[in-house]
């Protein structure tokens, strides 16, 4: 077994450039996913899915960032967090001083997670962990039977339309097999994007929280990278500005698999219920 | 493959000589196959991104005789490997489907395009030139030299090279013509 | 040097390059700072130059422009539903033929004989058509994994169609009788587990409205399957000959209802996509259906049309569910609410220093 | 710049990590903004204002580096007498002629100027000066200033620059940047702060700018007014000191160093215009500086026409220099325009540009194609400026037919750069060499190709003329050999010409070597030394990791590889570094030369202690302290008393159209500023005037991250289409609610010029400003849009109007006055009876916006 690789996507230094997006999409050839203008600020390819193995998004907020002062004055309320993009017209917002206003950009992607779902739950073994403990599908095995998609708790697997498989970040596994960086880490300008061996990541994460914290950015926080979450830590993880919901992340994700044991004992148990009561049911009388 | 091999790659045989079925069992023989395609290439190429003024390094991956992939050079200290979306795109740029690859031809008061082959437009083009060219031309003006002339213009030179800049500036020039700008401008 | 001397130099060249790719990066970290960068570090406290404003009530809960957060299954609801359905009819019906087999119910054993293979036949077909590749059903049996509820399933079915395929057959056929009757045996045992692993199925998904019930769900799927393999047997046995199937549809309608109504106040918010919409519209109506139904069952002892009638309406009711449970799945994942409020609850109770249980549900002090 | 060039942005992100304080002033909350510590939203078209009060704070304060500005810059320098202020005269300069709209400069000039004294009335050649653009011809450099410089070191004399800065700028104040660009106080005393606190001997501030700060009517005067605050804080030769010019394409730095300008040789000597006849001595008198580099024009002009027309130039025919065309005014791509639809330019060659959708009033561009006779656009795909007969905007609305449109049009493929060798310059001005990949497909050629058998096919037509208007073309050097299956012409050999021959066929390699006998040819003398010893030097690529920080192995940075200009300034006169932090260029005594990690940008052997002979000329008249070698007195210009042709200093006027007046001047607007009277570009009344209450919005235009200028290479593109596949407007809510505008809805956008439609983006980062008491709402419109390609839409240029910048002629699209209102745009001719409709209530006429 090679050393664990992953991805540390420092949002703090993300610029919404979009690079990683499109490199990917250049690398793996990942079809176009179509012109679908969202209102949702500048982030136009709303999630990760088939088409799209990494996903920026963008999130303007009436918070302050630190001590950066953002120049901006406004009046009058804003709508709710959580409001469709149609009625709100910034979202999602944080009720706030008008005077307020910060422009967070975070670049998601698969988690390469240590329990994974989509892996578990995957009938053929498309699905599969890799040497580097990354998760990848393998487009030739895939029969699109679909059940991963559901299976990620962080909504990560799409179905492509034409081809009904499931698709997803391979963690480049073809460029890492040979020494390459990934295409979307190496395009990334400001390196908001780290590869690496994982636990190098960690550590580095953890300092880059301290320095953060200490000078002040008091918001900054990891994600997925504690090996005690639901998801055993995650293989891709984050440093964020904000609560992972706003980013469109589930605050606690749990790998569903880890309950499995408990439901095939109640599974076996209503089966053998089944069984019982059916023939229960020709105990007694005839009529 | 032999059926006893086809057999033998079976999983689930694999999976119970214990093999992990979420793991190597699992693998395909594509996927043990597997490369990155730029290892395929015949030879890369230095070149540098054709967007903006940063100049980011690129290289490009050559396989019979086509573009197979363009990503930054590391090695550069302006760029350090890096590229933006449009570098990152240089690839669908340069090899995509909205590219022409036919010389077209609107004859006047035309409705629609016509196919023309490259040096037959060739011989068109010079052929106007010259004739544009004497239209225009200004010997003096008020008893002063000009030697110029106003009848043909160009535009156009910053997604262009230095060269071909030059040689543009040095025909046009000897022409006569003076009408020469480009994005430098505007 | 010729251009294509030149070229192969570089090719070499760019070779290299590929590895001082990754240490090329090593190579220049020491000094490459970008990463590090702070931004508000600068500078003095903001200032509070703002007066008061209008305040906007808290939200309930916060998301990204009020995306999902999970994929809402690709599933079509009459392929997967049906399958469900199916597949619980089947497993049922096999438990009773079996049971009239051994307690001399030719017309009974028959009739759900029929009826299992009928209903496995078509769940089978209507899970191949809801595959992306049909062609690669095949790589269902590709692995077995204990880890994916779908693989077992494939793997019961394997074991279940043919041995529910023989029983019909021989049935239909009146040949080989004693294959039959293995069949019919052998079917009795996989069924319940048909029935069963269904549950597993939807719970072991992110799903919110099926997670939350993953405990329920195997016990709502199989007292469904057995109110619709009573149904069945309603409809195709005499009076003479149902009593067991009318025991059998009695039992699971009503559990049926029960387990429902537990899973539903163990599920805490999630419990509203079984209420809203057209979940709520198939659950109210799958659930007046087997009331009736079980109802009507034991109304309808001595007549042949209403136990026929209570038969279909277990029938029909036990199929709304599944579509009722796979519709509120659906919507469960489609509003962001149902995955962002528990999670938060959660964590909320976890940082109050409330246990966890490992289950993720919150055990309070 | 996290937008416009992000893998840039990686060392502002570099120095961030170090504790640079970042700032960013723009109308907008960008992504920028976004990483930065301060944004500083100000009304577009305000710069000279905000940067004036930040000089006002400099001097006011006492906060200029004292040492420095008297080592290095024109502080000093007495003035003359007839010199007038805007402070004197309400707006105008001194020398301002009404009828011609332009300045007589002579009386900007330094106290002890030879050049005879301002009439105050402009003649012809006055008048060709100005408008062939001779600012332009400085852009390596200065301009000439003759005679004795007269200085009072103590800064005291009334009419030293020093003084007249003072004055100038006097009203500058923080209060009334308030109200003029709508920078709260408290915001702008923390601009002060950190600039000021940034600056010094062991501090060094950079600025950085691109076309937010260009294209307007004030252009050049923005950049004049950094120049001024960078000099006074020290920050200019120095390193992380500067003013960067983030520049456009990925050759623009190329296509003006190697100009396809028409007021330009290469390497900025200027192209010789009417008045010029005398031949080659009367012209380098005209145009040669005495002191510094510009002092050996004469060797860079006759290698010039060395390069071009080879043994054919020779001494006595003055080395063909009558083979070069004259200007006889103002050749510029606008007026070009014009004289195609006057029907002088009948032919066109659109090579890599598409102003049907990227220049600005785009209308006007089609407009003047619909008028020639031919026109060739060589392109990747099918552009807007390609098809515009067939579907443009006036096609849409009736105005034109295509069954009665003569132009005949030819469309030529073009190769892309992975299939033409070559170079390109980029904002470093470091020339960095592209290998060919692959043969481009089909019909597809190289612009190389295009031009060099373009050539040949006419040079082979003329081979028999023997009119003499065809001899230049006869006698060309045009024998380049060709490659491959294409006959590609060898950019290599093309290259090597630019870099330039010695005797006996050597390579140079330096600028130095360059005589004016004929000994001697370069196609482009500050490219000079790219070719030395026969190795492209462009090519070079030793990794970044196996060099220090100035990576001298990396490309080829023009002049003579410097990477920093001016360094002789980062040491102090005496030669040592203004402070171990912020080291760079050092004297070494001993070995008697300048060392650091860069090439010197001075002479490397002259000691600071050096004093030229007075009767010296060139690079030897230079003095050991002289750091700005390319001006004609050594110096770093806070006056510039020539060269510019809108003021020796900048003022802040009002953009052409502007909801806004101008408080500090009658003359409201750059009285200089360049106009163009046509039908199809009539402007909108401005500052308070009856009509401009129509037009009460300031509306921006600027680029995504996502998209390409006007597309070609971005909307044509999937991958970068999908990203931002629609155009749209950014309002605040604001606005929003003022106009009852929604939120993913569609915004009409009206001007006096066009009417389109976009959707709407409402947005916080859009912000009110307070400006003049009163609140101002701003639209941004991002411009890559047109009607072909895959991401289509309205293009935003259409609205824009006419009015340059005088000295380089760039058109304002950058601070434009609009309305805005809910819904989809009319189609066919209700759009231009809307428009109409604005003019006529407005009460719009040719004469409108023209007042100075
Ligand atoms: N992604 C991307 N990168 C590009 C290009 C591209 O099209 N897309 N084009 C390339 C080219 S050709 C060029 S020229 C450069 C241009 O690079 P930039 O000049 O950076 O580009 P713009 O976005 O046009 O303008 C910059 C900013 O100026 C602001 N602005 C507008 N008016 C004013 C004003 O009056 N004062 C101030 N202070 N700011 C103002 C705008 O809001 C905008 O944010 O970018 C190059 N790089
Ligand atoms: N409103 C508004 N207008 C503006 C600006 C603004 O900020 N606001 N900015 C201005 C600025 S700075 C600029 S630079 C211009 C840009 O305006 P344009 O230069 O007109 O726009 P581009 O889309 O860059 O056009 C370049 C064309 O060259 C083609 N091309 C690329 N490479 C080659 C090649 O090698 N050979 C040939 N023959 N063609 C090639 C591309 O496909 C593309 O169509 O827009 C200007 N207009
Ligand atoms: S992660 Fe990197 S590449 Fe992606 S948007 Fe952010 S800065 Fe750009
Ligand atoms: S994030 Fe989702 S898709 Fe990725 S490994 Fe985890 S469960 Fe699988
Ligand atoms: S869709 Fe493909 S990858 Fe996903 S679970 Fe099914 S077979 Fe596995
Ligand atoms: S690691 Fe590779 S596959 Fe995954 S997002 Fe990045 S570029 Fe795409
Ligand atoms: S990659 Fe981006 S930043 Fe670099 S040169 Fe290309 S367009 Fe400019
Ligand atoms: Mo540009």
């Amino acid at each position: 077994m090679a050393e664990r690789m992953g991805f540390f996507t420092d949002t703090s230094v993300c610029i919404g450039c979009k690079a990683c997006e499109v490199a990917c999409k250049e690398w793996n050839a990942i079809p176009e996913d179509g012109l679908n203008f969202t209102g949702m600020s500048y982030d136009n390819t709303e999630r990760l899915g088939a088409d799209s193995w990494r996903h920026v998004a963008f999130i303007e907020q009436r918070k302050p960032l630190a001590r950066q002062e953002p120049g901006v004055d406004h009046e009058g309320p804003v709508p709710p967090l959580g409001t469709p993009p149609d009625l709100a017209p910034m979202n999602p917002m944080t009720p706030g001083e008008g005077g307020d206003l910060r422009w967070l950009m975070s670049s998601d992607v698969c988690k390469h997670c240590t329990v994974a779902a989509c892996l578990d739950v995957c009938p053929t073994g498309a699905l599969f962990r890799t040497e580097f403990g990354t998760v990848v599908v393998q487009s030739d095995v895939c029969n699109g039977c679909g059940y991963c998609i559901p299976a990620c708790p962080f909504g990560v697997l799409g179905q492509r339309k034409d081809d009904g498989r499931a698709w997803k970040c391979t963690l480049c596994y073809d460029r890492i097999g040979d020494g390459l960086e990934p295409a979307c880490a190496k395009a990334c300008p400001t390196d908001s994007i780290q590869y690496g061996p994982l636990d190098e990541l960690r550590e580095r994460a953890a300092a880059r929280v301290t320095t953060l914290n200490d000078a002040g950015v008091d918001d900054a926080r990891l994600y997925l990278a504690d090996t005690d979450d639901g998801i055993g830590g995650a293989g891709a993880f984050f440093l964020l500005l904000d609560d992972p919901e706003v980013y469109g992340l589930p605050p606690d994700p749990i790998a569903t698999t880890r309950d499995l044991p408990a439901m095939w004992r109640h599974a076996a148990l209503a089966a053998a219920g089944l069984l019982g009561a059916g023939l229960l049911a020709f105990a007694g009388r005839r009529r | 493959m032999t059926l006893r091999e086809l057999v033998a790659s079976w999983p689930v045989l694999r999976q119970l000589k214990g093999g992990d079925p979420r793991g190597d069992a699992a693998k395909s023989r594509r996927t043990a196959r597997l490369r990155p395609r730029i290892r395929d290439a015949d030879k890369v190429v230095d070149s540098v991104c054709p967007y903006c003024a940063v100049g980011c390094a690129q290289k490009v991956y050559v396989k019979d005789e086509r573009v197979i992939q363009i990503e930054g050079d590391p090695k550069s200290p302006i760029s350090r490997g890096r590229l933006c979306p449009k570098g990152s795109a240089s690839l669908q740029l340069t090899t995509g489907s909205s590219r022409m690859h036919e010389v077209l031809y609107r004859r006047p008061y035309g409705t629609d395009w016509e196919r023309l082959p490259l040096d037959r437009a060739m011989d068109m083009i010079a052929d106007r030139m010259i004739a544009a060219r004497r239209d225009g031309w200004v010997w003096e003006y008020e008893g002063r030299n000009v030697r110029h002339t106003l009848g043909i213009a160009s535009l156009g030179g910053a997604t262009l090279d230095n060269e071909e800049n030059y040689l543009l500036k040095k025909l046009w020039t000897a022409l006569g013509a003076v009408q020469i700008e480009n994005q430098a401008r505007i | 040097m010729s251009e294509e001397a030149r070229g192969r130099d570089d090719g070499q060249a760019g070779r290299d390059a590929i590895s001082e790719e990754v240490h090329g990066r090593q190579a220049l970290s020491p000094g490459d700072h970008a990463r590090d960068a702070l931004t508000g570090t600068a500078g003095p406290r903001r200032r509070r130059r703002r007066r008061e404003r209008p305040v906007v009530p808290e939200p309930e809960f916060t998301s990204y422009y009020g995306r999902p957060v999970v994929k809402p299954p690709v599933w079509k609801a009459l392929d997967i539903a049906g399958y469900l359905f199916l597949g619980g009819l089947a497993g049922a019906s096999s438990v009773l033929s079996a049971g009239a087999e051994l307690t001399g119910r030719p017309r009974l054993a028959r009739g759900t004989r029929i009826g299992a293979a009928g209903a496995i036949a078509v769940s089978l077909a209507a899970l191949v058509h809801d595959l992306g590749r049909p062609a690669r059903f095949v790589n269902m049996l590709r692995v077995l994994k204990w880890t994916s509820p779908m693989s077992v399933g494939s793997w019961i079915l394997s074991a279940y169609a043919p041995a529910a395929g023989a029983a019909a057959l021989s049935a239909v056929t009146g040949r080989l009788p004693r294959i039959g009757t293995a069949g019919a045996m052998a079917g009795a045992v996989a069924g319940p587990a048909v029935a069963a692993y269904t549950g597993v199925l939807l719970a072991d998904t992110a799903v919110p409205g099926w997670h939350e019930g993953h405990r329920e769900l195997p016990y709502l799927f199989v007292s469904s399957a057995a109110g619709a393999g009573g149904g069945l047997g309603l409809l195709v046995a005499p009076l003479a000959e149902a009593a067991p199937a009318r025991r059998m549809g009695v039992a699971g309608g009503t559990a049926e209802l029960l387990v429902a109504h537990f899973m539903r106040r163990r599920m805490g918010v999630v419990a509203e996509a079984y209420e809203t919409g057209r979940a709520g519209v198939l659950i109210r109506t799958a659930e007046a259906l087997t009331g009736a139904g079980a109802l009507a069952a034991v109304l309808g002892r001595r007549s042949r049309w209403l136990s026929a009638a209570a038969g279909g309406a277990l029938l029909a009711g036990s199929a709304l569910t599944r579509f009722g449970v796979f519709e509120a799945g659906m919507i469960s994942s489609k509003d962001p609410k149902y995955t962002v409020v528990p999670q938060r609850a959660r964590l909320d109770a976890r940082d109050d220093g409330n246990a966890v249980r490992p289950d993720g549900t919150v055990q309070q002090h | 710049m996290a937008e416009c060039h992000p893998v840039g942005f990686q060392w502002v992100m570099e120095a961030k990590a170090r504790g640079a304080v970042v700032i960013h002033v723009d109308p907008r909350f960008t992504r920028t903004s976004a990483l930065s510590d301060l944004h500083v939203p100000i009304r577009a078209g305000t710069d000279i204002a905000f940067l004036g009060g930040l000089i006002h704070h400099v001097l006011e304060n006492e906060k200029y580096f004292r040492e420095y500005v008297l080592a290095y810059t024109n502080a000093a320098t007495i003035v003359r007498e007839e010199f007038r202020d805007t402070e004197d005269l309400d707006g105008l300069f001194s020398g301002y002629d009404e009828e011609h709209r332009v300045y007589d400069p002579r009386s900007w000039q330094y106290a002890g100027s030879e050049m005879p004294a301002p009439s105050g009335e402009v003649d012809e050649e006055m008048l060709l000066m100005t408008e062939t653009a001779r600012v332009e011809a400085h852009g390596s450099g200065g301009p000439e200033v003759s005679g004795k410089i007269y200085t009072d070191e103590t800064l005291q004399h009334p009419r030293c620059v020093f003084q007249i800065l003072k004055r100038h700028f006097a009203r500058y104040t923080p209060e009334m940047v308030e109200q003029i660009c709508g920078v709260p106080r408290d915001l702008f005393d923390r601009v002060c702060e950190y600039l000021t606190g940034n600056s010094g001997p062991d501090r060094t501030t950079a600025i950085g700018y691109a076309v937010g700060w260009t294209q307007h009517t004030t252009g050049v005067q923005n950049i004049r007014a950094a120049s001024i605050l960078q000099s006074l804080l020290g920050n200019i030769g120095r390193p992380g000191g500067g003013i960067l010019a983030l520049r456009g394409h990925a050759n623009i730095q190329g296509s003006t160093d190697i100009p396809a300008l028409f007021d330009l040789l290469p390497a900025y000597i200027p192209m010789p215009h009417l008045g010029q006849n005398e031949g080659l001595a009367a012209y380098l008198e005209d145009e040669a500086a005495s002191k510094g580099y510009w002092g050996k024009m004469s060797a860079y002009m006759v290698s010039l026409l060395k390069a071009w027309w080879g043994e054919h130039a020779t001494a006595d025919n003055d080395f063909c220099f009558d083979y070069l065309p004259r200007l006889t005014g103002n050749h510029s791509t606008y007026h070009t325009v014009l004289r195609q639809m006057e029907g002088v330019c009948k032919g066109y060659l659109l090579m890599g540009e598409n102003p049907a959708a990227g220049s600005s009033n785009s209308r006007y561009e089609r407009m003047g194609m619909a008028n020639l006779d031919w026109l060739v656009v060589r392109d990747f795909s099918l552009i807007e400026s390609a098809t515009w007969w067939k579907d443009g905007p006036e096609i849409e609305t009736g105005e034109m037919r295509t069954e009665d449109l003569r132009t005949e049009v030819f469309f030529l493929p073009a190769a892309a750069h992975t299939e033409k060798s070559g170079s390109f310059t980029n904002t470093d001005r470091l020339l960095q060499w592209r290998d060919q990949a692959v043969e481009p497909a089909g019909e597809a050629r190289s612009d190389l190709w295009f031009v060099y058998h373009l050539g040949r096919l006419i040079r082979e037509r003329l081979a028999s003329s023997d009119d003499p208007m065809d001899l230049p073309i006869k006698h060309l050097t045009w024998d380049y050999p060709t490659e491959g299956t294409q006959a590609e012409p060898s950019a290599e050999a093309v290259l090597a010409e630019i870099n330039g021959f010695g005797p006996g066929g050597r390579h140079l390699s330096s600028y130095d070597e360059l005589a004016d006998d004929g000994s001697t040819s370069c196609g482009c003398w500050i490219y000079c030394g790219v070719y030395a010893d026969g190795v492209n030097q462009a090519a070079r690529r030793k990794p970044g990791w196996e060099q220090d920080h100035v990576a001298l192995e990396w490309g080829w940075a023009w002049p003579a590889n410097r990477r920093i200009l001016y360094n002789r300034a980062s040491a102090d006169p005496g030669g040592r570094p203004w402070s171990d932090r912020k080291a760079y260029l050092r004297w070494d005594a001993e070995r008697g030369r300048w060392t650091g990690p860069d090439t010197p940008d001075f002479p490397p052997t002259l000691s600071p202690d050096h004093r030229p002979p007075p009767d010296a000329t060139g690079p030897d008249a230079l003095s050991g302290t002289d750091a700005f070698i390319m001006q004609a007195d050594g110096r770093a210009w806070l006056y510039a008393p020539a060269g510019i042709v809108d003021g020796p200093l900048p003022a802040h006027y009002e953009p052409q159209e502007s909801p806004s007046e101008n408080p500090l001047y009658h003359y409201g607007r750059n009285p200089a500023r360049e106009l163009i009277q046509h039908p199809v570009n009539r402007y909108q009344p401005s500052d308070g005037k009856p009509g401009s209450e129509l037009f009460p919005y300031v509306t921006t235009t600027y680029r995504l991250t996502e998209h390409h200028t006007v597309g070609g290479m971005s909307r044509w593109v999937p991958y970068l289409s999908e990203l931002q596949p629609e155009f749209f407007c950014e309002v605040s809510p604001e606005l929003a609610a003022e106009r009852g505008l929604t939120h993913l809805g569609w915004a009409t956008i009206v001007s006096a010029r066009a009417v389109i439609e976009a959707r709407v983006l409402v947005t916080e980062r859009m912000t009110p400003l307070i400006v003049e008491g009163r609140p101002l709402h701003q639209i941004g419109l991002p411009y890559h849009w047109g009607r072909n390609g895959y991401s289509r839409g309205d293009s935003a240029n259409e609205l824009a109007h006419l009015s340059l910048d005088p000295n380089t002629h760039i058109q304002e699209v950058k601070a434009m006055a609009c309305d805005i209102r809910p819904g989809r745009r009319p189609r066919g001719p209700a759009a231009l009876e809307l428009v109409e409709d604005y003019r006529r209530r407005a009460g719009i006429t040719e004469r409108t916006g023209m007042e100075i």
